[in-house]
């Protein structure tokens, strides 16, 4: 059924009969040309581009809750393609341009809104290294622009200028940067996944793939086995506990993100903004709630909580650098479990198992890269190769030494 | 023996320490220390100790311990590893004499210049420590020595005699944002 | 206007008067008011508007699981929005204010959202603004946050301090009701040390909203006596005004305590509220139980209230609700409340009960197996439309509404570790699950056990078990039985509200259903039910009951929303603290800071460390000025610059040497006494790590420097590798960055500067003292010193350092002394300046993915040992025969600007990513060289000395000329160190 | 997080800084290991969730480096000790 506005007014005049499930609730077929694991946001998108653009529709998600129920309903919705290295920047800056479609691609409103995220500088060694990025970011093909003090000033007035321990110098902002609605883009994949025939099954757990001679011929479910061309791996968090199932090891530790949510307020922030002198970025969504995050709690965890010492960290950033949200409460906080590979990096590949395919090790970088992580994942799930934009993410890259990472800390997952 | 004609300033940038009290709490700059780390040398662990324990004539201090005793007295600062202070005039000597006591069976560094020391005393010294630090500062005993975060500022605090004064031994670079730490929460102890 | 609607009684000051405000008018209270039951005495009912449909709302509760009675609390830049004015304590001068209406809360225009509420259901907006796609931003969205948000910040900094602390306890009880007292009465005599906290401002939860007696008193004469025993107990804490907000691991747990809220002006530098961490043995809760009420249509207008709340503030705060009250409830605690509220002589116009046998009163009428199916009221309650068993209707005249659906539980601080609460079906509704918080355990109300008696004996019980001790003796009171008959809403044709905050309808819950959001995480996400300030507190219950119903499940298998901390709402600046403006990091001066603010200099942030960035001198009114002049004096004379900001760890021990050969890629063993040579750390994955020198002072004792930004982690890696990776080595580490002064003298005239205060029995000439020559020397006459001859500048230098006290006297010193030099001091711009004219690599190098090769020190990786990342430096992805090489940068026009940064590419040819060939680091303008200069990495850069390429800069529009240099800009064969 | 230090008794983790897991001890031999060796050990996690051994600094206290057995899912830790004693029992020496 076709989602408009014309639909919503027929609807509410008929007293909303008409509106069906967004999706369907099937049984598993016996055997799937893919299955997907993982109902979350890059599962569902894999399962959207595999449908509608590699034509390849014999799919099952299978998820062990319920859709949407990790991370991408579980960040800080921000989405931008502010990346400095090249393993990095087209891929980030090819998932932007699909945010930039994807109301009309999915017929579905996740309300992506463009109103800029600007990352504040606070020393000129940060200077420098914001201006090399916001280089790369242009030499991409992406969009940059650097502010100085005023500039900065002009746009957030209220932002701490004149009693800061470390005071704002200037700005990288990207104004095609912004926010979306996260469930949203979780339903919006699934409802149209569903439509090109993908079937989406909830409470399903996988415990154990079946792998006779190298090659990967299925999962074992709780919902029994479920027989498969291609199993492709795709929960980011989990990544560990499930690959533990064929034996691998992975260059991924994981790590629990809080996140928070004030009270809804009227309209104060216009867009994304990130504190480069503490840990803290926040923007307010169109509910009115300040969203807001800051660093991981720092120690491996799968508990999808974390502990204090990591909320007033975040508070003391949020007050240095916008003291007029003392009054403002906490309403919220929670956490998700990050994939934190070994370089900051993602990886999208094959695995040594024939049949076996491998998406994770996102980082906090997973909900921005929803989109073109499900493109690429399908791209290579239907051609066995990778996309041009994702041909860096191989798990052999420890091995060779070419690792991406942005934040130069090396092989400790945690500080990235 | 020394003449040169260089003259110190505290840590607190002043030609004399500083002293404020709020209510009944009373916080003073303590320049009067000299010290010097003393860490035992792998294998001669038992006979550094035996070295401190003369030293202090006394036992050596323990984990969480510091032995509070004249001229010199010490505390634990982490396995095998310990500081040792002084009257303040001592510091050209201090680590020598400590060379030649402990001989092979120690590293001795100097440390006299590396913290700023504030004493802090009242009866609402413990209120105030609960303001600063996790310390269980009403379970502390006389004699127990902890190091600590005091607003992001690792430190050591001393439980000493009288029962109602800690000291308290912070980083010298930061002595000025320590001190206003303890000084804010001086103010809101003795309001509350 | 008077109080209109005080009755007898309650445990307000009436001996006092207190004026505030609300929306500008002005009312009178009481000690002892909330600001609501103050508002409900005045006969205010109307007190906010919901947040989609912009409906009229009065509260609901009289605690802080209030949806509807939000405010504005305060004025200019204390205005502190969304706060419940059902906890809101009142004071003299209050002033409070409606919220989310225009022009005003009686007339809002936006409640014309209510007339088009059937178009605004669930999720309607993921289903449109779509078309055209440029249109979101630009219209529909802009509405739509406009519209949206409750309260609003006064976008002024706040000017209140917050403080935080530490308190520790081997009992945590939370919430000071009947469980929570008798369990601190029990505590107490243990001699353990016991916190009491609860949320509210007076101790003793429901006991003081209700009439009954414990031991043939009053109950509020038990409380008090209670009171006053736990107040004379030594180990006993007792914290009103605190809300403990989460339950963490290990048993720490947050508290807010509220200092200054309740005050009209508090003495200046009171903190206005405090972030207790409390370190708990073992915790009790005793939190008491929450109201629920029934779902019927329009079945949120103010006067409608929980049965419970409208006990509170008629026996508590002796306030009504209204003259004329019905009841509408499904179990005994609704006939409870019409007993009180008629013993205070108001009326009851009859109490509705769903059940059949509903127990019969003599003073008013009751409606058995009767239902409220609708209200009416614009502003306010006026009529409640009743069907009666047999199916016909009634109209009840009647401005309150008490509706009771029984209680749940406060199961909240059970949850905040993922723990989930399990359903008991003879109470309908969920009790702590099995996986509480470790230490944790629940007694009274929160447990389900609802008789105040029960809630007693247990809280007495369980603290005694935990505790090891004896019971204090329970009390007689009231002890009711306390099943609850399931009755969750009113079948209707119009919309009955669940989540009142939200707009969260019967009709949202089936629609969600409809369209398959059927988890109850799905439910709560599409119809955002239970995600307003209050938490659903009072909604979630419902909204699950429905979806059980239409799933056909049982109410567990739809599951329940985990509760998150904070349990309620809590202040941002109550978690930061003293954090903030100046105080969000400590400071670390350098022991010349005195004396360099003195000179005027200017001071820039380097990590934690404030460091003088440059001096200005007279006449100089640019910072390039000065800095070019520090430079020129330097290299021409004689300079001075405090780098007391390096780590220096001090590494002793017979293994020394040893340890420093694993730590650093290159070679110390063989480093005589007396020398200094230079050090490059590399990760264990073969990535430059930091650099320094170390120097050597004896056999088995050497001085390691580090990068200021680097001292910390380089001293854990150094204690990792000798705990975890050597830990039989003999060698012993400590950090001695404090305890030094450290000034580097540079410049030809360096050495005759220090003769001057350097003590004549050491020899400093070059023969005595050759370049990266080290020692303990001593100054001025007898000060304890350390030289070192190693150079950052590129010219003949010296580090010297003596005690940190003495730093500020050694640097008036070395000026006076140096006057005859034409000595200058000289900031960190010139220090830069002058490292990037000599080529020596620093923090923008050392990058964190620069290894030795790109450095230009690839040979320095020594393969004759064993270091840390010298293995995994050898990758081929590292050793590419086109790795980026440091290079030097020059703009072929001398007058040309080089910019940090920027990208190199060839010097015609496409400017892209594809073609992107390597970057500027570092760049300055050299007064040596008269001409901007600039340091980087350029793909096999080694061998394209002297090739003209591009500089672009896009992000700052940027694009030069420049040509690849040697980065040694300044003697490159280093004659002047060692002159 | 409170963590048991074998000699200070309980102390919150905040005063800890955490390096990952305690496998980081075993650095291969020099002299036999491969390059595979070098890259499961600099690079690849068993990341259990469950019992995990790790290893915590204790920057804020006695600067001790410790092998705390924590449990990934719940929190919980059931063994703190002293990591040279750790390393010294693996055979670890100069």
């Amino acid at each position: 059924m076709g989602y408009s506005g014309f639909k919503v007014i027929k609807e509410a005049l008929l007293g909303h009969k008409g509106w069906t499930p967004a999706w369907r609730d099937p049984e598993p077929k016996a055997h799937y040309d893919v299955v997907i694991i993982g109902g979350g946001g890059h599962g569902l998108a894999t399962a959207h581009y595999l449908a509608k653009v590699y034509g390849v529709r014999n799919v099952a998600v299978i998820e062990k809750g319920w859709i949407g129920g990790g991370n991408v309903g579980r960040n800080t919705t921000i989405i931008r393609s502010n990346y400095l290295l090249d393993g990095n920047e087209p891929f980030y800056e090819f998932s932007l341009k699909l945010w930039e479609g994807l109301e009309q691609d999915l017929n579905y409103n996740a309300m992506v809104s463009q109103r800029g995220i600007m990352n504040l500088i606070h020393s000129d060694a940060q200077r420098d290294a914001f201006i090399r990025r916001g280089n790369a970011m242009i030499l991409n093909g992406a969009d940059a622009e650097y502010l100085d003090e005023a500039q900065v000033r002009a746009e957030y007035p209220f932002l701490n200028f004149d009693d800061a321990r470390f005071p704002i110098k200037g700005g990288l902002a990207q104004r095609r940067g912004g926010t979306v609605r996260h469930d949203a883009v979780a339903w919006g994949y699934a409802r149209s996944a569903d439509q090109h025939g993908v079937d989406i099954i909830q409470n399903c757990e996988v415990t154990g793939f079946r792998i006779e001679g190298g090659k990967c011929l299925g999962v074992e479910t709780s919902k029994g086995f479920i027989g498969a061309g291609k199993v492709a791996s795709c929960v980011a968090g989990s990544s560990g506990r499930l690959m533990a199932k064929a034996n691998m090891r992975l260059p991924i530790e994981s790590h629990v993100l809080q996140a928070f949510v004030s009270e809804g307020l009227k309209p104060v922030l216009p867009g994304v903004i990130t504190f480069g002198a503490g840990h803290f970025y926040v923007s307010q969504s169109n509910k009115g709630g300040l969203v807001f995050g800051g660093d991981l709690d720092g120690y491996n965890s799968y508990a999808q909580r974390g502990n204090l010492p990591v909320v007033e960290d975040v508070c003391e950033g949020g007050m240095a650098i916008m003291p007029m949200i003392g009054r403002a409460r906490l309403l919220r906080m929670w956490g998700g479990i990050m994939d934190m590979s070994m370089d900051g990096s993602p990886i999208i590949d094959r695995t040594h198992i024939d049949g076996l395919y491998f998406n994770g090790g996102w980082c906090y970088g997973g909900f921005k890269a929803t989109p073109a992580s499900g493109y690429v994942y399908a791209h290579l799930l239907a051609n066995d190769a990778p996309h041009p934009t994702a041909t860096a993410y191989r798990f052999n890259r420890f091995q060779t030494g070419d690792m991406i990472d942005e934040k130069g800390m090396g092989n400790q997952p945690n500080l990235h | 023996m020394f003449v040169h004609d260089l003259t110190p300033i505290t840590a607190l940038g002043g030609a004399t320490p500083q002293v404020e009290t709020v209510g009944t709490v009373t916080l003073s700059e303590n320049p009067g220390l000299a010290l010097a780390s003393v860490m035992a040398r792998v294998g001669f662990e038992t006979e550094c100790t035996k070295h401190l324990a003369d030293l202090l004539d006394g036992d050596a201090p323990g984990p969480g311990k510091c032995r509070l005793h004249d001229p010199e007295a010490a505390f634990w600062m982490g396995p095998d590893q310990w500081m040792v202070g002084a009257p303040y005039d001592t510091h050209e000597t201090l680590v020598g004499d400590l060379k030649t006591r402990f001989e092979n069976t120690a590293s001795v560094t100097e440390q006299s210049d590396a913290w700023v020391c504030f004493d802090l005393r009242g009866a609402k010294m413990e209120a105030v420590m609960e303001l600063c630090c996790n310390l269980n500062i009403r379970a502390m005993q006389t004699g127990d020595a902890q190091r600590t975060s005091i607003h992001h500022l690792g430190c050591f605090v001393l439980r000493r005699d009288p029962e109602d004064g800690v000291r308290i031994l912070g980083p010298r670079s930061s002595a000025g944002s320590l001190h206003h730490a303890l000084k804010t929460a001086m103010v809101s102890a003795n309001l509350l | 206007m008077t109080q209109i609607n005080r009755v007898s009684g309650g445990q307000i000051d009436r001996s006092a008067t207190f004026k505030f405000k609300f929306d500008g008018k002005s009312y009178t209270g009481h000690p002892g008011d909330t600001l609501a039951s103050a508002l409900l005495a005045n006969n205010v009912r109307l007190m906010g508007r919901s947040f989609k449909y912009h409906r009229p709302r009065g509260p609901l509760t009289a605690g802080s699981e209030e949806p509807n009675a939000i405010v504005e609390l305060g004025e200019g830049a204390r205005k502190e929005p969304n706060t419940r004015a059902t906890t809101a304590e009142l004071f003299d001068g209050l002033v409070a204010n409606s919220q989310n209406r225009w022009p005003s809360l009686a007339f809002d225009a936006m409640a014309i959202n209510d007339r088009f509420s059937n178009f605004l259901t669930a999720g309607f907006y993921y289903k449109t603004f779509m078309w055209p796609a440029a249109f979101w931003e630009k219209l529909y969205e802009p509405i739509i946050r406009k519209a949206a948000g409750l309260g609003s910040l006064s976008m002024q900094e706040d000017p209140d301090v917050y403080d935080k602390g530490f308190r520790h306890c081997d009992l945590l009880i939370v919430g000071a009701g009947p469980a929570g007292l008798m369990a601190a009465l029990t505590a107490a005599r243990s001699g353990q040390q016991i916190i009491l906290a609860d949320e509210d401002f007076a101790f003793g939860g429901r006991l003081i909203s209700e009439t009954f007696s414990v031991d043939d008193a009053p109950a509020l004469d038990w409380v008090k006596a209670a009171i006053a025993e736990l107040s004379s107990c030594p180990n006993v804490r007792l914290m009103p005004r605190t809300t403990v907000i989460g339950a963490f691991d290990h048993g720490i747990y947050g508290a807010v305590e509220r200092i200054t809220d309740h005050l009209r002006n508090a003495p200046a530098g009171t903190p206005r509220q405090i972030l207790w961490r409390i370190y708990a043995k073992q915790t009790l809760l005793t939190a008491g139980a929450t109201e629920r009420p029934i779902a019927f249509d329009n079945n949120d207008r103010p006067g409608i209230m929980l049965a419970g709340a409208m006990r509170a503030y008629v026996n508590r705060f002796g306030a009504a609700p209204a003259k004329r009250v019905a009841i509408f409830t499904n179990n005994d605690d609704g006939h409870r409340t019409a007993a009180d509220l008629h013993a205070k002589g108001v009326k009851i116009a009859s109490v509705i009960d769903t059940r059949p046998d509903a127990p019969k009163s003599y003073d008013y009428e009751v409606l058995s197996g009767a239902q409220v199916v609708n209200t009416m009221g614009r502003l306010g309650l006026t009529f409640a439309e009743v069907k009666l068993a047999d199916g016909t209707m009634r109209t009840v005249e009647c401005g309150a509404l008490g509706v009771s659906g029984g209680w749940n539980p406060n199961v909240h601080l059970t949850c905040h570790q993922r723990g989930r609460p399990t359903w008991n079906t003879d109470l309908a509704a969920f009790v702590p699950g099995g996986t509480l918080p470790p230490g944790m355990r629940v007694a009274g109300a929160a447990q389900g056990i609802f008789s105040t008696q029960g809630a007693m004996q247990s809280g007495a019980q369980i603290a005694a078990d935990m505790l090891g001790t004896q019971a204090a003796p329970s009390p007689t009171t009231e002890d009711a039985p306390t099943s609850q008959t399931p009755f969750w809403y009113v079948e209707g044709c119009s919309r009955a509200w669940l989540d009142q905050q939200n707009d969260v309808t019967v009709k949202d819950v089936k629609l969600s259903h409809q369209e398959g959001f059927r988890s109850v995480e799905h439910l709560k996400r599409y119809t955002t039910l239970g995600m307003a300030t209050d938490q659903g507190k009072t909604s979630n219950i419902g909204g699950l009951a429905i979806m059980a119903e239409l799933a056909g499940k049982a109410i567990p298998e739809v599951g329940t929303t985990i509760f998150r901390p904070p349990y309620t709402p809590t202040a941002i600046g109550a978690l930061a603290g003293r954090m903030r403006g100046k105080d969000f990091h400590p400071t670390r001066l350098t022991p010349s800071h005195y004396w360099a603010k003195e000179q005027g200099a200017v001071f820039v942030e380097v990590g934690n460390w404030l460091r003088a960035q440059w001096f200005p001198r007279p006449g100089e009114t640019h910072w390039r000025e000065s800095v070019d002049r520090e430079v020129r004096q330097t290299r021409a004379s004689v300079g001075v610059c405090d780098c007391t900001t390096l780590g220096k760890i001090d590494v002793q021990g017979t293994d020394a040497a040893t340890f420093l050969n694993k730590i650093y890629c290159n070679g110390f063993a063989k480093l005589a006494v007396g020398k200094t040579r230079y050090g490059l750390m590399l990760r264990e994955d073969g990535i430059a790590m930091d650099d320094g020198t170390a120097g050597r002072l004896a056999e088995d004792h050497f001085v390691v420097t580090t990068t200021t930004a680097n001292a910390v982690k380089v001293y854990q890696h150094m204690e990792f590798l000798r705990q975890c990776l050597c830990p039989d080595m003999d060698v012993q580490l400590i950090s001695t960055t404090e305890g030094w002064a450290q000034y580097a003298v540079a410049g030809p005239n360096s050495r005759k500067l220090l003769q001057k205060i350097v003590d004549p029995e050491f020899d400093i000439s070059n023969d005595g003292f050759p370049f990266m020559a080290c020692a303990n020397i001593t100054v001025c006459g007898g000060l304890r010193a350390r030289l070192f001859r190693i150079s950052f500048s590129g010219e003949l230098a010296f580090e010297i350092a003596v005690p940190s006290r003495y730093g500020d006297a050694l640097m008036r010193r070395l000026m006076a002394e140096g006057e005859e030099f034409d000595v200058t001091p000289y900031g960190t711009e010139a220090l830069g300046v002058m490292r990037i004219e000599k080529g020596h690599a620093a923090g923008n190098e050392l990058n964190g993915t620069t290894t030795a090769l790109n450095l230009g020190m690839g040979r320095m990786v020594s393969k004759a040992k064993d270091s840390i990342g010298s293995k995994l430096s050898e990758r081929d992805g590292l050793n590419r025969a086109d790795a980026l090489m440091q290079i030097g940068i020059k703009p072929v026009d001398a007058n040309d600007k080089i910019t940090a940064g920027g990208h190199l590419m060839a010097k015609d040819g496409p400017v892209d990513a594809a073609h992107d060939q390597g970057y500027v680091t570092s760049a300055a303008f050299s007064p040596s060289l008269d001409s901007m200069i600039g340091l980087g990495f350029l793909k096999n850069g080694s061998t394209r000395v002297g090739e003209k390429m591009r500089l672009v800069s896009p992000v700052t529009n940027l694009t030069v000329d420049v040509e690849i240099v040697s980065h040694h800009f300044v003697d490159p064969e280093g004659d002047r160190v060692r002159a | 997080m409170i963590i048991n230090h074998p000699l200070l008794g309980p102390r919150d983790s905040a005063e800890f800084v955490y390096l990952g897991d305690a496998s980081l001890i075993d650095r291969p031999d020099p002299e036999t290991a491969t390059p595979e060796d070098w890259h499961a050990y600099a690079y690849l996690r068993d990341n259990v969730a469950g019992d995990m051994r790790e290893l915590w600094f204790h920057e804020g206290g006695d600067r001790s480096w410790l092998v705390v057995t924590r449990n990934t899912l719940t929190h919980e830790i059931s063994k703190v000790e002293m990591a040279r004693d750790v390393a010294r029992a693996q055979g670890r020496s100069k």
